[in-house]
């Protein structure tokens, strides 16, 4: 009864927010709104029982990912309304609202449900923490060094990306200079 | 013999390579002196083998195979019976004078070697036709006389009307000789093969209902070539040509083939006697309708063609009454006056340059007593006067019609023979009595060379006393063909037929003289008569010219130009081409997707998954379906 | 020497065509003629080496080139294949030799010689893929001559000729590798020979599928209605010498394929179609003669008159027994020859007043009389007349689909009707009549040129329509053993009525000298 | 009122849904990141709700590699944003048709 009322309560919280998010025009109640709805989500993992997936979902997203979000809005205006040339609105409506139908068949559809079988079941007495860390460190080692190195070079992608001549504000330059920029750069990289 | 043989055949051949050799250079004298010299060796030849089957020899020769796949063999065979040898002979006799003639007819003609060339073509295409020993043989020399003929007939290929007479030929012998493909198909599908001794020994052996259709499929090509109702138009229309090749094939040999296709493959038409009488009535109702409309006409030519017409239904109405005796025999006189009467026809024409109607002329027989004299007998022995040719070949086929018991075919063939004597001598009368009217056009007619008279005597000779040779040919050709006598049972009533026939006949001329013989003026379209339907109806030839280039030709072109067009262009190519521009415009239109626009490209991507999934879940659904 | 003759006869003249590159401008047509004629000359040696009472492939040769999918380089001749190999050569020596063109000829006679060498690929191959490569690069040298030579609609043309053979032949791409796997199915190897091919008997739906997606492939290469309307703007652009090669030989290709693929291969499906087939091929011979008849432009005759001659090929193949179909064999060379004759002869009208419509000529026969001549008598061949080569196989095949059906032969036989109604009416308005355009009063007769191309094509049409046994003989020994291997595989009983059966009344011919 | 999975991923399709909307409507590349978080967070939510009702952790070992995904999306993407947003001013979806073909 509990998670019955728990799911739907943080169901509604969810969708209102994401609504919110995609719907707003000001960029800031957007990425406030899609946090709270990060923190909403990670709701549902405790209820499934996933608590480490919660705990990351937390920490990642909320904390690292908004964060990150955050930063990269202060080098744009976002206190300016966000102004978009929206073509056949409608369009966009029904395909989501058709693609969302026609997932839920094959979603409701009995042979997805009743083909599943566990390959590695949840075991009893083992807290969720435990279990994940058995599975993630025995069957799926490797994705997971691999995702800790895509981590890595996406830090240092997004450093280098970001703060390529970070002494020197593009938008302060006129095009020109831009241009000369780019013309004194080429030759370079032409060269290696 | 076989020599002989080979020799009567190619000799015209060669000839026409000869001439062909020199077609393209001005006259040349000697051509027509090789080609005719050729053909009178093809004429000895002919007549030694005559002399030869006459002893009860047949030759027959294989030269060398011709066709032969699967089942089917061909070859060129030759055979020289009692039958071939006739028309072999008539051939031969009426092509050399023919010849001769044209030696001096068309001295004046550029194309005097490309005549020749023509003229022993046709020779030769006949020989082929009448000597081989199979269907296909015969279908050979059967084409060939109709090339030839168009050849001939557009020999003046200047003129408008000379070609386009000659395609109407070709073009209905063509139709015709679908018929005669069609028959050899069914021969050569029921009997395995095409050679006439085999065949005719397998022919009984055949449903009735096969051998009907060999029959009627055989008489349509018969039909065409003897330009029989209703594909016979033609034949006046070929009068375009010049006349003796009217003399040669539109009278003595080509139109004939037809009769002696029926009477070549009579064996067959034995057996079905009820296409026989379809024959002969056609023949009868063809000998009354051609020669109702020689009537009236006012072209020399066209009236003797109606003639030939006549007389060809004559022909069919004996042999498809079973006398093919008779029927070749009024093939073999016919061809000797007739070709007669188109060669003084020819003369009259050149006396008076060329010009056709006989209202024109008149009186000529002061100028033009040799012409005069042989046109005249020729017309007598064409109406079938005592003792001429006419008579013993005609009257005996109104006795046979008689004997058989078709009274009415006998009516009209009676009928008939009073018009035929009315319209030859109404053309007689015109040209060589009466008033000079061509004086009023100032022509100044003169005799034709005298060597071309000469040429024609042996026609005349004969055209007189071909009757003569009745029973000697009787006992010849019944050798092969059934002999049946056709003897009126009593004495009385043959003796009256006869007399009465006679008797029909001479009024009928006396009545062609006492209305012609002094005619006066030109008839200008004016007089009450001319404005009488029936004449109306006659002079246009039963507006069934008319009628075939109202409902066949051209409705065939503008349904050829709908065809090219509307569908072929609107809408066979317009399909394929439809095609391609759908694809290119598919293409264009779907540019779009690739604009380069980002939002666009994530919308489509958003389409592509939403149509995945429709699949996905349509899929499963008729997988579960079909599962369940 | 011999062993290796077919090889020697495809590869010769495109290695000639390369070093063709390096001869001189002004040697170039000399160079052709050359080779042209040594190419005609080994093809005649071929014929002399041929022995005509066997019956199955001779001169075979084979050398693996993808062994694990059975794919080899097999080549080999039999009777029906023999001819039309020969027809090529001798079509590209008339070709080459008579050739008025004098842009880039160089370009053009190293085109021609490529071209040949794809055409001889193309019957000599026994093998699919072989068969099916040199069957689209024919395409290609043709889609140059087109598009290069042409007319002012070339670049259309010659589009609309590459893709749609090339659609269609896609078709039958699919189609060849489905029966090389049935035959993997069925064998557990994998080969694409004919012959291996040959031997395999196929359910009869799955024939049906396979015949339908072969005869996409082939009829559009006949072409047959409705797929022939790339033919028309084909050879309206195409310059003579393209339109004499492809009416002569390209077209061929199609039925010769028939007869080597769609017969054997598929009898029953052979004997289902053959109605449809029939009634299309009739379609052909009326419906394209008729629209020849309103054609304004004599090249334009020539070519839809080439359709409806097809159109008596297809129906004598699909006559299904021996009459018919070496007719319709015989029809093929007989077809080639007079066809690239008339089309020679448009070419020579058009080399002296560039124009081909019929209403600018008139009265040409007094004007050019050896011209007209030569016309007259290829028309009469065209037309069917006997003693000329059309006439023989024209009653082989009308003769063996009589077999078959009555009334349907019955309209067929029309074809002599409307054949010479569209011919005559042609020559007519060139020919006869007096001359009424001043340009035409003054054109040349035929020049030695000329002759030299067509005098040896009046010769063949007129030699092989007298005498057609020395072609005949071989090409019926093959069509029977082609035949009685289709009574052998056929299944449904109505295939086994309608393909008669040899050995009761021939012996000597049996399946396995068939391979 | 027992939570099944099927409620899940109903309520996962729904954000998935909404996600959908907001990448097909957004014009503004920061707006669109937004859009494509919610995408991730939709699945996400079905995994662990899959590995949940099936007993199986590989749903949740698979959301794990999401959620790092999503975390290196985002500092790549952010970055080039900003690199794109230094060279031209604007971050506007409708702008960027340098692909244009």
């Amino acid at each position: 009864m509990f998670e019955a009322i728990a799911f739907y309560l943080f169901a509604a919280l969810t969708i209102v927010m994401f609504t919110i998010t995609v719907m707003t025009s000001q960029a800031l109640y957007a990425i406030t709104a899609m946090a709270a709805g990060m923190i909403f989500i990670s709701a549902f993992f405790f209820i499934l029982g996933a608590d480490f997936l919660g705990a990351i979902q937390i920490i990642v997203y909320t904390g690292a990912v908004m964060a990150l979000y955050a930063f990269g809005m202060m080098f744009f205006d976002t206190t300016r309304n966000v102004v978009e040339k929206r073509t056949n609105p409608q369009i966009v409506f029904v395909l989501g609202v058709l693609a969302a139908v026609m997932v839920v068949a094959i979603f409701v559809a009995p042979i997805v449900s009743n083909n599943i079988q566990a390959l590695y079941p949840i075991q009893e007495g083992v807290g969720n923490s435990q279990a994940v860390g058995m599975v993630l460190f025995t069957k799926y080692l490797v994705p997971f060094e691999l995702a800790a190195v895509m981590l890595l070079v996406a830090m240092i992608g997004g450093i280098v990306l970001a703060g390529k001549k970070m002494d020197r504000s593009l938008t302060l330059m006129a095009e020109e200079e831009i241009g000369l920029m780019d013309e004194s750069y080429e030759p370079k990289a032409g060269g290696h | 013999m076989e020599l002989y043989l080979y020799i009567a055949l190619f000799a015209p051949l060669v000839g026409s390579l000869y001439a062909a050799l020199f077609g393209g250079s001005p006259k040349s004298q000697h051509v027509g002196i090789v080609a005719s010299g050729l053909l009178f060796t093809s004429f000895v030849s002919s007549a030694l083998l005559l002399s030869y089957v006459m002893n009860g020899h047949t030759v027959h020769v294989e030269l060398m195979t011709w066709m032969a796949t699967g089942d089917l063999y061909i070859p060129f065979g030759f055979v020289v019976d009692q039958v071939s040898v006739v028309m072999m002979m008539v051939v031969t006799v009426v092509s050399t004078v023919v010849h001769i003639y044209s030696i001096g007819y068309m001295d004046h003609d550029k194309g005097f070697n490309r005549f020749f060339s023509w003229l022993s073509a046709f020779v030769f295409s006949m020989m082929v036709l009448v000597m081989s020993d199979n269907f296909a043989g015969l279908f050979i020399g059967w084409e060939g006389v109709g090339l030839c003929s168009w050849g001939l007939i557009g020999f003046w290929y200047q003129k408008e009307s000379a070609t386009w007479a000659a395609n109407e030929a070709f073009i209905m012998n063509r139709i015709a000789d679908l018929g005669m493909l069609i028959g050899i198909f069914l021969l050569y599908w029921n009997t395995g093969s095409l050679q006439y001794d085999v065949v005719f020994a397998e022919i009984g052996n055949l449903p009735l209902v096969v051998t009907t259709w060999i029959g009627i499929f055989l008489f349509i090509g018969a039909m065409g070539k003897s330009a029989q109702f209703p594909l016979h138009t033609w034949l006046a229309d070929a009068m375009e040509g010049p006349t003796p090749v009217s003399a040669l094939i539109h009278a003595a040999t080509m139109v004939t083939a037809g009769v002696y296709l029926v009477v070549r493959a009579n064996p067959i038409y034995d057996l079905i006697p009820n296409v026989g009488i379809f024959i002969a009535s056609l023949g009868a109702f063809v000998a009354l309708f051609a020669a109702s409309m020689a009537l009236v006409n006012r072209d020399m030519k066209r009236i003797i063609a109606y003639s030939t017409l006549s007389q060809l239904g004559y022909m069919f109405v004996a042999a498809g009454l079973g006398a093919y005796w008779v029927a070749l025999f009024h093939l073999m006189a016919h061809a000797f006056f007739k070709a007669l009467l188109f060669l003084g026809a020819g003369n009259v024409m050149h006396a008076m340059h060329d010009e056709l109607d006989p209202f024109k002329m008149g009186g000529l027989r002061k100028v033009m007593k040799g012409t005069f004299i042989m046109m005249t007998l020729a017309s007598v022995a064409l109406a079938g006067i005592y003792p001429l040719a006419g008579f013993f070949s005609k009257d005996l086929i109104l006795e046979v019609g008689f004997v058989e018991h078709h009274y009415v075919i006998y009516t009209v063939l009676l009928l008939t023979a009073g018009l035929t004597a009315f319209y030859s001598f109404r053309l007689v009368a015109l040209i060589f009595h009466g008033e000079e009217r061509y004086k009023l056009f100032g022509i100044h007619p003169h005799e034709a060379y005298k060597f071309m008279l000469v040429a024609m005597s042996p026609l005349l000779v004969l055209a007189i006393i071909a009757g003569s040779f009745k029973m000697t040919y009787y006992q010849l050709v019944t050798n092969l063909l059934p002999s049946t006598q056709y003897h009126v049972h009593s004495e009385m009533t043959y003796w009256i037929m006869t007399i009465g026939t006679q008797l029909f006949v001479m009024l009928a001329i006396a009545l062609a003289y006492k209305k012609y013989s002094n005619w006066n003026g030109v008839p200008d379209g004016t007089s009450k008569m001319e404005n009488r339907f029936c004449y109306k109806l006659l002079w246009n030839q039963y507006y069934i010219p008319k009628f075939y280039d109202e409902v066949f030709s051209k409705p065939y072109l503008e349904l050829s130009r709908i065809a090219w067009k509307q569908i072929d262009l609107k809408i066979v190519d317009a399909t394929v081409d439809g095609i391609a521009n759908a694809i290119y415009k598919t293409g264009e239109n779907t540019r779009d997707i690739q604009n380069g626009n980002l939002s666009t490209m994530l919308r489509w991507m958003v389409v592509g998954l939403v149509v995945l999934v429709t699949l996905a879940v349509a899929f499963t659904v008729g997988y579960n379906a079909v599962g369940a | 020497m011999i062993d290796h003759i077919l090889t020697l006869l495809i590869f010769f003249p495109a290695l000639a065509a390369m070093l063709g590159f390096v001869v001189a401008k002004d040697s170039m047509r000399v160079y052709g003629i050359a080779v042209a004629f040594i190419e005609f000359v080994l093809s005649l040696w071929l014929w002399y080496a041929y022995d005509p009472m066997i019956s199955g492939m001779q001169f075979m040769e084979s050398l693996p080139l993808i062994p694990a999918f059975g794919i080899n380089y097999l080549l080999g001749v039999d009777g029906i294949s023999l001819f039309i190999i020969i027809l090529s050569t001798f079509f590209t020596l008339i070709g080459i030799a008579s050739l008025t063109e004098t842009r880039r000829l160089k370009d053009l006679i190293i085109t021609l010689l490529f071209l040949e060498m794809t055409m001889v690929g193309v019957f000599a191959a026994l093998d699919a893929i072989v068969f099916y490569v040199f069957w689209e690069l024919s395409l290609v040298p043709m889609l140059y001559i087109i598009g290069a030579w042409g007319g002012p609609l070339r670049i259309y043309a010659s589009i609309k000729f590459f893709l749609y053979t090339f659609t269609g032949s896609l078709v039958m791409l699919v189609g060849m590798l489905f029966m090389a796997y049935f035959y993997y199915q069925a064998t557990g190897q994998w080969s694409f020979s004919i012959l291996e091919w040959y031997r395999l008997i196929l359910p009869e739906n799955f024939q049906l599928w396979l015949f339908a997606a072969f005869f996409l492939g082939f009829a559009i290469k006949v072409p047959m209605f409705p797929f022939h309307t790339w033919l028309p703007y084909a050879h309206g652009q195409a310059p003579t010498i393209g339109s004499v090669i492809l009416a002569a030989i390209l077209l061929k290709m199609g039925t010769y394929a028939f007869v080597r693929f769609s017969l054997p291969l598929f009898p029953d499906a052979s004997v289902f179609f053959m109605f449809p087939i029939a009634i299309i091929a009739i379609i052909m011979i009326i419906y394209t003669a008729m629209v020849a008849y309103a054609q304004e432009d004599i090249k334009q005759v020539v070519a839809y008159s080439s359709v409806s001659h097809m159109g008596v090929i297809i129906l004598g193949t699909f006559a299904l027994n021996v009459e018919g179909v070496s007719g319709s064999v015989f029809l093929m060379l007989a077809h080639g020859v007079v066809s690239g004759a008339l089309f020679l002869l448009v070419g020579v009208i058009y080399d002296r007043r560039h124009t081909k419509m019929m209403s600018e000529f008139g009265g040409l026969a007094s004007v050019m009389p050896r011209y007209a001549t030569i016309f007259g008598i290829m028309m009469m061949a065209s037309v069917g007349l006997p003693l000329t080569i059309n006439f023989v196989g024209e009653f082989l095949s009308l003769l063996g689909f009589y077999k078959q059906s009555h009334m349907l032969t019955l309209t067929a036989g029309v074809a002599i009707i409307v054949g010479a109604i569209y011919m005559l009416a042609a020559y007519k308005k060139m020919f006869f009549g007096t001359v009424t355009n001043e340009e035409n009063r003054h054109l040349k007769d035929l020049n030695k040129t000329e002759l030299v191309g067509l005098v040896p094509l009046v010769i063949v049409a007129i030699w092989l329509g007298v005498y057609p046994k020395p072609v005949l003989e071989p090409i019926n020994n093959s069509v029977e053993s082609v035949i009685q291997l289709m009574h052998d595989k056929a299944q449904s009983p109505e295939a086994k009525a309608r393909i008669p059966n040899l050995s009761g009344s021939n012996g000597t011919i049996s399946m396995q000298e068939a391979h | 009122m027992e939570v099944t999975l099927t409620h899940y991923l109903v309520l996962s399709t729904i954000l998935f849904a909404i996600g959908l909307i907001g990448v097909m409507r957004r014009k503004n590349l920061l707006m669109l990141f937004f859009a494509t978080e919610i995408l991730l967070n939709a699945t996400n939510i079905a995994f662990a709700a899959i590995s949940h009702y099936i007993g199986d952790l590989s749903g949740q070992m698979f959301a794990f590699f999401i959620i790092a995904i999503a975390a290196s999306e985002v500092a790549i993407g952010l970055g080039l944003l900003i690199v794109w947003y230094k060279r031209t001013g604007k971050i506007d979806l409708d702008q960027m048709n340098s692909m244009r073909g």
